[in-house]
Parts: C-alpha cells; structure tokens; sequence
C-alpha cells in the first residue's frame, strides 16, 4: 500500500469511526486529537450511558477506540493540533503542532475534519445562577454523578426534588438561536437513570418543546409512564439561591401562572456550542463557517462536502447532532475520503 | 361578606380573583377603624407548591391509575361536548392541575369535574390511552374523598 | 310429551322469588354503601334521604326533589344533554325508562298477584312489565350497537362497561322473550327464558355496585343534593 | 466579540478600550444581554459621543465634572467608567422626601456637614414632574426635558454639581437626556422655552445619584464609624427609577454580590461591616412604582407586604431594609402596617441608606435621622445597634419642650464652599418677552 494516509482530525465518535471504516479498507490513517484521551465528548465528560436505549458509553465507543489504539493502519497523535495546510486533493500537506511544541510536516491525501462541539457555557447567562450558586448544575456534571453512582448536592445531601430546565443556551436570541436537538433526550434518559438510582426523588421536566425526534420518543413516554417524571411547560426566569435551597421562578404555560417553587437541584440542559477546537481548525483550513459559528458544508443538506476538495466534514463540527449520527457521518465521511484515495491511486 | 362586595374599590377589580381579597368586615389599628379598602388586602397568584397528594388519591382509583401518561394534548378537551358548550370543564386542564398538584386552582375548578357526561369521546381518541372519561370519574371521586385533599 | 315442561313454581314460587329478589336487593344496598364508602368519600346516594327528610321546609324539600330528578335525570335534561349523539343519549334514556318501569310494575304485578290471585297475560300490568323488558333491552341493543360499530369508542372500552351493558341486554330479552313465548303456547321454552331473566336480575344486583353504574348512581345523587341545596338557598 | 482592545458595537463600529475594560464589558455586557434579551448598551454610548459632538459644535453646554468636584471613577453596568464627583453638590430634593421621611434628607445633609462637604441647599429647584410615571401617563417629552435642562442650569450657575436624591427624577433626567441628544426635534424646542426663561441647554457630563455618592464615599463614612454594625443583618432594596430606567447608566461593581445587583447601598452595608443578605424577590418593585400608588392602593399595599417585606423576612430575618428612594422607603414601611392588623406577623424597619450611614456615625436617631416618621417597629433594630433609643427619645422630647418655649431650633449648615457662582450664567428668573 503506497497511497498517502487520510488525516482525521478529532477522535471523537465520528473521527473514530471514520478512522476505522478507512483503516479496515487498508487506507492509511493520521488520527489528530487535541486532548490526551481518545473517545472525544462521551469520554471527556465520562457519558454513562446514552440514550435512547441506555447503551454503556463503552460498548458503543470501547471497541472502536481500542481498535484506533491497536491498528497498524492508524497513526495516533495525541495531544496535537493542525495548524496550516497546502497544495490540492490528493497531496495535501500539513503541519501538525504537538503541545510540547514539537511540529511535523506531513503529506497526505484528504483531510476529514471531525472537531465536535462544547457544552454551552451557562455563565454566560445569569438567569440561572450557574457558577454562582451551589447544586445548578449543566447536564455534563450530572452524568459524571451517575456515571459514579453518586448524586448528591454540595453539602452531602441527597436531592428530594430536582428540576431540570431545557433549553440552556439554545433556541434563545441573547445566547445562542439554534435547537441542540439531543439535550431532550439525553436529559429525559438522565432523569430516568436519576429516578432508578434515587428511588423517591420528585423530578420536573421545565421545557419549551420536548423535541425527542425519532425513536427517541420511547424515552419521553416511559419517563412519564413508567418512571412518574413530571413535565412543566414553560420557561425559568431565575433561579434563586436562598441560602439552602433553589428558588426557581418560572411559569406554567398551561395555566398562565407564575410558579416559585423550591428545588434541591437543579440541572441545566446546556446546549452544543462549536468548540474551541472547531474554531482554531477552522481558521488553520480556511473553511467556512456559518452564522452560527459551526462548520458550513457547501449545501445544507449534505454534511461530508466542505466545498474544498479533498477535505471532508462529519459530526457535531457541522451541526448539533447525537452520538449514533456522528458516527454515521464519520463512516460517510470516511467513504468520500476512500473514493478519492482510491481515484487517485488510478491516476497516479 | 359576599364575594362581589370584596374589594370593589379596586379599579381593575374584575381582574382580581374573589379568593386572593381578604377584606374583614371590621379591621382595626391602634383604635382606628380601617374597615372596607382601608383594610383590604390582595393576595399574590404565585404558584408556591407541587402538592402531589391529589395525583396519588386519583391514581388510586381503578380508572385514575392511567393520569401519568397525559402528555396535555388537548385531543379529549377538543372533542369533549361538554367543553364546547362549558369553557369552565375542561378535561385537560383538570388533569394538568391534578397531576402537577396546584391547589389553589384545582380547589377554584373542583365541582366542574361533574359537568362530565360520561360519554367516552374523550377517551376514545385519547393518543395516549389516559382514558379521560375514567380519570373524571376518579376525580369525582377523589375531590369528595374525605382523606384525600382539603 | 315432547318437552319437558320446567314450572319454576315447582322449585321457586313467586313469593319466594320476590322474598330472594327483596333480599338481594337490600344486600346490593348494603354492597352499594360500602363500595361507595370504599372510596374513602364521606356523601352516599343515602345522604339524599337525610337532606330531604328533616323538618325544616320539608314539602318544599320534597318537591324541589321531585323536579329536579324529574327533570334532570328522568326527562334528560342533565343526565343526556351533552351526549354527542341523540343516538348515545336515547339509548341511555331508553334504558332507564325501560328499567325504571320495569321496577314498578313488577312490584305493582307482585302486588296484583298476591292479592286477587293470578293475572292474565293479558292483564295491563304484565304488558306493561313486557313493554319495560322491551325498552330495557332496546336501549341495552342501542347502546352495545353504539359502541361495537365504532371501532376506537370499541377499543377504549373497559370488561365492566360491556359487561354491565350486556346484563341488562339479557335482562330485557329473556324477560320479554319469556312473556311472547308463553303467549304462544311454548311454555317450557318461556320458563326457560324466565330462569334466565331471574338470574341475570340476581347476577344483575349483586355486580352493579361493583360497577359504573354505582358511580352514576352516586353522582346522580350527589348533583342532585346539591342542586336541592342550590333551590333551597335561593 | 473581542478583538484585541477594541470592541465591536454594531456592524462597523467599534470603540477602543484598555484590555481590562475590554473585559469587564464583554462579561457586563453578555450578563446584561442575557438578562434583558436585547441590550440597549450600544444606543447608550453612541448617546455619550453624540453629546461630545454637540458640545464641539457649540450646540450645547456641558456641565462637566472638573477636578475641582473631586471627582472617584466608578463602573457602570455598560462597563463605562463614570466620574462621581464627592464635593460641591447641588442637592436635588425629592418631592415626597420632606413629607414622608425626612430623616432621609437631613441625614445626607449631616453626614456631608460631618465629612465637611461644601453643598448647595437651594430653594430654587422645580419638580421634575415625572410623577407622572406612577400615573402611567408620561407628561410630554418636551415639558419633561424644559424642566430637567431647568434645573440643571440652575445648578451650573451655581458652579455646584447636581445631585439627584429622588430615584424617579434620576431615571426621568437619564431618559430626557437620551431624548434631548439624540433628538434634534426636541432640542430645538427645548432650547425655545429655555430661551424664554432666560435660560441655555446644559446638560450635566454624569447624572448621579445620592446613593452613588454615598457608594464612592463608603470608606471615608466607615472610617468615622462610632458603632458597632457587625451583628445587623441588612437587606437591600434597590429603586427600580435609580437602575432599571437607562440601565446602563448606573452603578455596579464585580465585587459587590458578583456584580449582579446594582452596587451602591449594597457596598455601604458591606463597608460599615453590617451583614449583607439577599432574598428572592430583591428585583421586584416596592409597590409604588406601579401606577397602583395613586389608583390601586389595595394592590400596591398588598404587592409592598407580600413580594418585599415578607420574603425578606422569612427568607433572611434581616434586622432592616435598606433602601434609597423616596417611594421605595415610604412605601415599605407603610405598607406593613395594614398586614399587620390582619395577623401576619413579618415586620421590619425600613431606612434608607443615608440614615443607616448617619446613624452608623454617631446622629441622634430622631434630632437628625427622624424615626420617629417611621411606622414599623425600629426598636429591636436601634437596640441591635447598640443604641439607647428611650435615652434619645428623652432628649429629643426636651429638645420639642425647648422650641415649644421659644428655643431656637439647630440647623444642618453647609461648610463654607470654595467654588463661586458663574457670574456669566447669573440670570433673573423673570420670563423674557
């Protein structure tokens, strides 16, 4: 095999499997990620399980991690950045910067670009008092707690009832206006892991929409069925620290009430924001990027083409999307990269 | 002292529910009269509690047991000849005010629930099998329970 | 011979048919209190008679009763009104006429019987008790119609609602079938019917509380107090 | 949004700033875009500089605040620094102030004549006639501005810079100042009926407010400090007039409840060394500022008692409340009463923040802060403070004995100013033509 490798940036769930779609084709792989850990957000922030079915994060990304680690194909550089490219499709070459500062130049035939997304940073709106008072926390922080089988508040104490507000930084004009479209599911699935772990804990839903497309309306119907969740249509004004517990203001929708109610907890269902990451690859491509700071592909509807040739998109760098659609995209993105390896193999 | 009586100083007074007006027949401060709307006092709207001791009594019942599945469609409310002739029976609603636990309102709309006719529309395209028609007859029931909610 | 002939009377006289029928009656009354009573709530259909029988207004209590179930209940006005369909709401009403006739003159037959000894067929109080079992069983036919020929008002349909529905159908039709056969000269074919009737009426006061029709009978009841309430007070 | 120290307003302007205003305001600014959805930051300071504008056009005067005002920078909401001068004040009263709580008034007065600040008590001040605010009916935008622009050139030829003690008129004169600038409509005939009194547009650089002052001026109050204020709990309530109206413009410190609230009477409690508590409903109005003071009195009495006052005391058991307006004080105290009667049992003092700092500083509790015009029960309060109030009641009662007699009363003086009147700005008020 004497083609140039395929550079895949990222390692989370749609680099991952663009790199081992490409490798089992026997097509040479640069795998870059930033961070130190391969898995990108469901191991960063230690998922415990993901919805809709309650899959062990593991036994969706164990394997191809493991794979990525073992295979020959695939060249790993952790703890790197690419910071520029040239030349065309098919002999791109590029410099990628490890931290330590350490730069190499390497050619290669096509560029998949796969940098994911960041939990939206829920300072930034003051509503919710996140940052400032104990036991709000984002949907991130809560899954760490079950992922350690452990929710408790700052103080040691159980939570009796738990709020959670849909919504945080998305679908919202002074934050950011678009739908993050997984964070219904994902919350619901953590409430209903919340209610198995903390048997008689009273857990209200606060939301605008529940947007839980496709199969993942399972979820939504057993929370309420099954696991007795409660669901608030409406928004939350503040959320106040008492000293002891959370006042949320907020209303109810369905009946033109203002509610303040106590809570022990309260989760915010931070939205997806490009990352840092897709910010600086970006800049270093030269790509596109869209009102909304994410990657634009050249058409709306057609994730993987970047509108250069030869460098292709995948996963939540594009648009916010759930796990199993990233790797979806990784694996179609991998394809557009083995068909131009592949061509131009023939020509040269 | 009636309910039209209370607070009818109030300009918007038409605005203001008869249960939030406290205004005593006779109030006074230090040896001063301030009976009338010297003395009257409106209380706040705000929704302060869930209080799920109405949902449980309800779902106690054999045909309540099904309320938790309500997903607030509108779909019994919408079909509901009740409804469309009483604005103030609305099968939906009651089921949201029962489950979600607002005393206040559930005690201001409580004997409406009667207004039911018992005829299985509403539970019939129920998309989510809550059988409204069930849950009003244990509404009925619960709202009249002695144990249940004062 | 071709048929044996099967008298009830060899086995249940009348006057014992209605001391069992009397007595049934009284423990589905006990049965209704206590299911009612199961439900944790403090007013029972009893609770009419207290308000209605004390000293205070007691003719303007009576009569303010009479109206109101009258008009309310007997005559539809509450207890039809916002069926959807006239269909729905005559069936229900059929029904309860048919039924209500039915109580009457049997225990005015019953009545009749003891005192100037058997009637005839053809005596006013059997066609009348005949017309009754025929209501009561049209009424059950249009309602069991109602809901078998409408395929999501089927599905949504509890055991106890058919069940109900189809009890009072064999009451009806056993009891009228029984009258036109013995009529018609097949009288063991019509004590056959009529053991039917008498054991579905048994089968049918010892499941009614136990039914939606012991819910309907307490909100009956309870709207009723309360609209008695509402005219005293005006 | 940032781009080294420049930062991006609208879609080609930007406004240079050092690094660290740069940052302070992108935090400022996104906490404010969040709270208010749409921010008006960007009007505001485009406001500033059209102001700048016309002043080097000539079109207008402004009342700038010299070195001779001595003035203490501090930061606004918009991340802007703004310049509170600390001597030589023009006390702009309040209408309801002398009526209502009077200790309000004298106490500023004393604690300036204590720090020895020159200040000019005039009687030749106007309503602002925002009033008109409560009573849901705004008077006409031109009358409003003739009246502001009035004042304000009263206290220009008095070389003393205004000081607006009433939350109201500070939020009507930072919207008329909007209008006035940003409106050439307006100025014109403003400019026409000011002419007629013989008058000039004179727009003052900063409006400020008491409570500003008494922000910048909390180290020099504390250091006089004759009390001990460590076990008082004290609550704040912020007048809506004084920060929600050109929010922009007032006062906050990230050092003061995270930056969060509105830092002035926050910062003086924290500076006497009293406790500062917060409570859920701090953003809600006091009930006064709801048209419903003038035709709604059950609603503004009852939304006093049940949004303010009792959360505050079941949410904190704070000792007072501490506020910084005419209405705001008024208000709450009065407004307990009534519930009072009816069986609720919450109840607490309500002062405003120039009487807690004179009382810190050693006033007589009724000769100077006058509480004996306050309804709820300040007893406990005075107590927890360490003060002998039945002492003071004794001595306040033979003071009223003294002037019954023919006594002379003891009046607040100003220390001795050193800045003089403009003598070119002198004019008579007669009305020309």
């Amino acid at each position: 095999m004497s083609s140039l490798p395929v550079l895949v940036i990222g390692a989370g769930p749609a680099g991952l499997r663009a790199a081992t779609d490409l490798a089992e084709l026997n097509i040479p792989v640069v795998l870059v990620e930033r961070r130190k850990e391969l898995g990108g957000a469901p191991i960063r922030w230690k998922y415990h399980s993901l919805a809709p079915d309650f899959t062990p994060t593991e036994e969706v990304l164990g394997p191809m991690i493991k794979f990525c680690k073992n295979s020959s194909n695939i060249e790993v550089i952790e703890e790197a950045v690419v910071e520029g490219y040239g030349g065309s499709a098919g002999d791109f070459s590029v410099k990628i910067r490890k931290i330590n500062g350490e730069v190499q130049d390497r050619k290669v035939a096509a560029i998949i670009v796969a940098t994911g997304f960041e939990h939206f940073d829920a300072t930034v709106d003051p509503r919710y008092s996140y940052g400032k008072a104990p036991n709000v926390i984002g949907i991130n922080e809560l899954e760490v707690m079950i992922s350690e089988g452990k929710v408790v508040g700052h103080d040691g104490k159980i939570p009796k009832r738990v709020a959670f507000i849909f919504c945080v930084g998305s679908r919202d004009r002074s934050t950011n206006p678009w739908c993050c479209t997984v964070c219904c599911g994902v919350s619901i699935k953590q409430a209903i892991e919340l209610k198995q772990l903390l048997n008689d804990v009273q857990i209200y839903m606060i939301y605008m929409d529940i947007r839980t497309i496709g199969l993942w309306e399972k979820l939504y119907w057993d929370s309420m069925e099954k696991y007795g969740i409660n669901y608030i249509r409406g928004r939350v004004g503040e959320v106040f620290y008492t000293g002891e517990k959370l006042l949320v203001k907020g209303e109810d929708t369905l009946v033109r009430g203002p509610f303040e109610v106590l809570f022990d907890m309260v989760v915010l269902a931070v939205g997806i924001e490009p990352g840092e990451g897709t910010k600086q690859v970006a800049s270093a491509l030269k790509l596109k990027v869209n009102e909304f700071g994410f990657l634009a592909p050249k058409i709306p509807n057609i994730h993987f083409d970047s509108g250069k040739e030869g460098i292709f998109l995948a996963g939540t760098c594009v648009a916010p999307m759930s796990v199993e659609e990233s790797i979806a995209e990784g694996s179609a993105a991998a394809m557009q990269a083995a068909k131009l390896v592949s061509r131009t193999k023939i020509i040269v | 002292m009636s309910d039209e009586e209370k607070g009818k100083h109030i300009v918007e007074r038409k605005y203001v529910d008869d249960s939030r007006i406290i205004e005593p027949e006779k109030l006074e401060i230090g040896g001063i009269d301030v009976s009338g709307h010297w003395g009257t006092l409106v209380l706040p709207r705000t929704i302060e509690d869930f209080d799920n001791s109405m949902l449980k009594k309800v779902k106690s019942m054999p045909r309540g047991k099904n309320i938790e599945k309500c997903w607030q469609c509108g779909n019994c409310t919408a079909i509901c000849p009740v409804a469309h002739a009483h604005p103030e029976f609305n099968p939906r609603y009651l089921i949201h005010i029962v489950k979600m636990g607002y005393s206040a309102e559930v005690e201001k709309l409580k004997d409406t629930v009667y207004f039911c006719s018992g005829c299985g529309l509403c539970s019939s395209v129920c998309p989510k099998g809550v059988d409204p028609q069930g849950v009003m007859i244990a509404m009925s029931i619960a709202f009249k329970s002695k144990k249940g909610y004062r | 011979m071709m048929y044996a002939i099967v008298d009830p009377s060899i086995f249940l006289s009348l006057n014992s048919i209605a001391i069992l029928i009397l007595a049934l009656t009284i423990f589905s009354v006990i049965l209704l209190f206590m299911r009612i009573r199961s439900w944790g709530v403090e007013f029972t259909p009893f609770s009419i008679l207290t308000s209605t029988f004390t000293k205070d207004r007691f003719s303007k209590r009576v009569r303010i009763l009479l109206n109101v179930s009258l008009r309310d209940i007997f005559f539809l006005r509450r207890a039809g009104a916002w069926c959807e369909e006239n269909f729905h709401m005559y069936g229900r009403g059929v029904l309860m006429w048919g039924f209500t006739g039915l109580l009457i003159f049997s225990v005015i037959g019953y009545l009749f019987n003891t005192i100037f000894g058997h009637l005839s067929f053809f005596n006013p109080v059997n066609l009348l008790i005949a017309l009754s079992q025929l209501l009561v069983f049209s009424g059950a036919t249009m309602l069991l119609f109602r809901r078998l020929s409408r395929k999501n008002i089927r599905n949504s349909t509890d055991i106890h609602t058919w069940l109900l529905q189809l009890t009072f159908l064999l009451i009806g039709l056993s009891g009228f079938l029984s009258y036109i056969l013995s009529l018609t000269g097949y009288m063991n074919f019509s004590y056959g019917f009529y053991i039917m009737y008498i054991s579905s009426f048994v089968f049918f006061l010892v499941y009614y509380p136990f039914s939606e029709l012991a819910f309907l009978v307490w909100k009956g009841s309870l709207l009723t107090t309360e609209s008695l309430h509402e005219e005293l007070a005006k | 949004m940032i781009e080294g120290n420049a930062v991006q307003l609208g879609k080609d302007e930007e406004i240079q700033l050092s690094k660290e205003d740069t940052k302070l305001f992108e935090r400022l600014a996104s906490e404010r875009k969040a709270k208010l959805a749409m921010g008006t930051t960007e009007d505001y300071l485009k406001m500033l500089d059209k102001m700048r504008e016309l002043e080097k056009k000539g079109e207008i005067i402004i009342h700038h605040v010299e070195e001779e005002y001595k003035p203490v920078g501090v930061r606004t909401l918009s991340g802007r620094e703004k310049k509170i001068p600390t001597v030589e004040l023009w006390q702009h009263k309040s209408c309801g102030q002398c009526g209502h709580i009077p200790g309000y008034i004298s106490a500023l007065y004393w604690i300036m004549a204590e720090l020895g600040i020159p200040f000019v008590d005039d009687t030749n001040q106007t309503s602002c006639t925002a009033w008109n605010y409560y009573g849901s009916g705004a008077s006409n935008s031109v009358a409003l501005s003739a009246v502001f622009l009035r004042n304000m050139h009263v206290a220009w030829e008095k070389n003393a810079y205004p000081l607006i003690h009433c939350g109201t008129s500070y939020g009507d004169y930072k919207e008329c100042r909007y209008l006035v600038v940003m409106n050439e409509d307006i100025r014109r005939r403003v400019r026409s009926i000011l002419n007629k009194i013989g008058r000039d547009i004179v727009i003052p650089e900063e409006l400020v407010h008491y409570s500003e002052w008494l922000h910048v001026m909390r180290q020099r109050i504390a250091e006089r400090k004759k009390l001990d204020l460590s076990d008082v709990k004290a609550a704040v309530h912020p007048a809506c007039h004084t920060y929600k109206l050109m929010a922009e413009d007032y006062t906050y410190d990230e050092n003061i409840l995270g930056g969060t609230r509105p830092a002035p009477t926050s910062s003086i409690i924290l500076a006497l060394g009293a406790k500062l508590v917060d409570y859920s409903t701090w953003y809600d109005c006091c009930g006064f500022g709801f048209r419903h003071i003038l035709t709604e009195r059950e609603i503004a009495r009852s939304f006093a008692y049940f949004r303010k006052i009792r959360p505050v005391v079941k949410e904190t058991g704070a000792d007072v409340l501490v506020t910084h307006d005419t209405g705001c004080v008024t208000t709450l105290d009065k407004s307990q009463i009534v519930a009072l009667a009816h069986g609720y049992k919450e109840t607490i003092p309500v002062i405003s923040d120039s009487q807690l700092s004179a009382l810190a500083m050693g006033a007589h509790p009724f000769k100077v802060c006058q509480l004996q015009w306050h309804l709820a029960d300040w007893k406990p309060f005075l107590e927890k403070m360490g003060i002998d109030w039945q002492k003071a009641q004794g001595e306040y009662k033979e003071y009223l004995e003294m002037i019954k007699k023919g006594g002379k009363p003891s009046f607040i003086r100003s220390p001795e100013r050193t800045l003089s009147p403009r003598s070119e700005g002198m004019h008579d008020i007669k009305i020309a033509g």
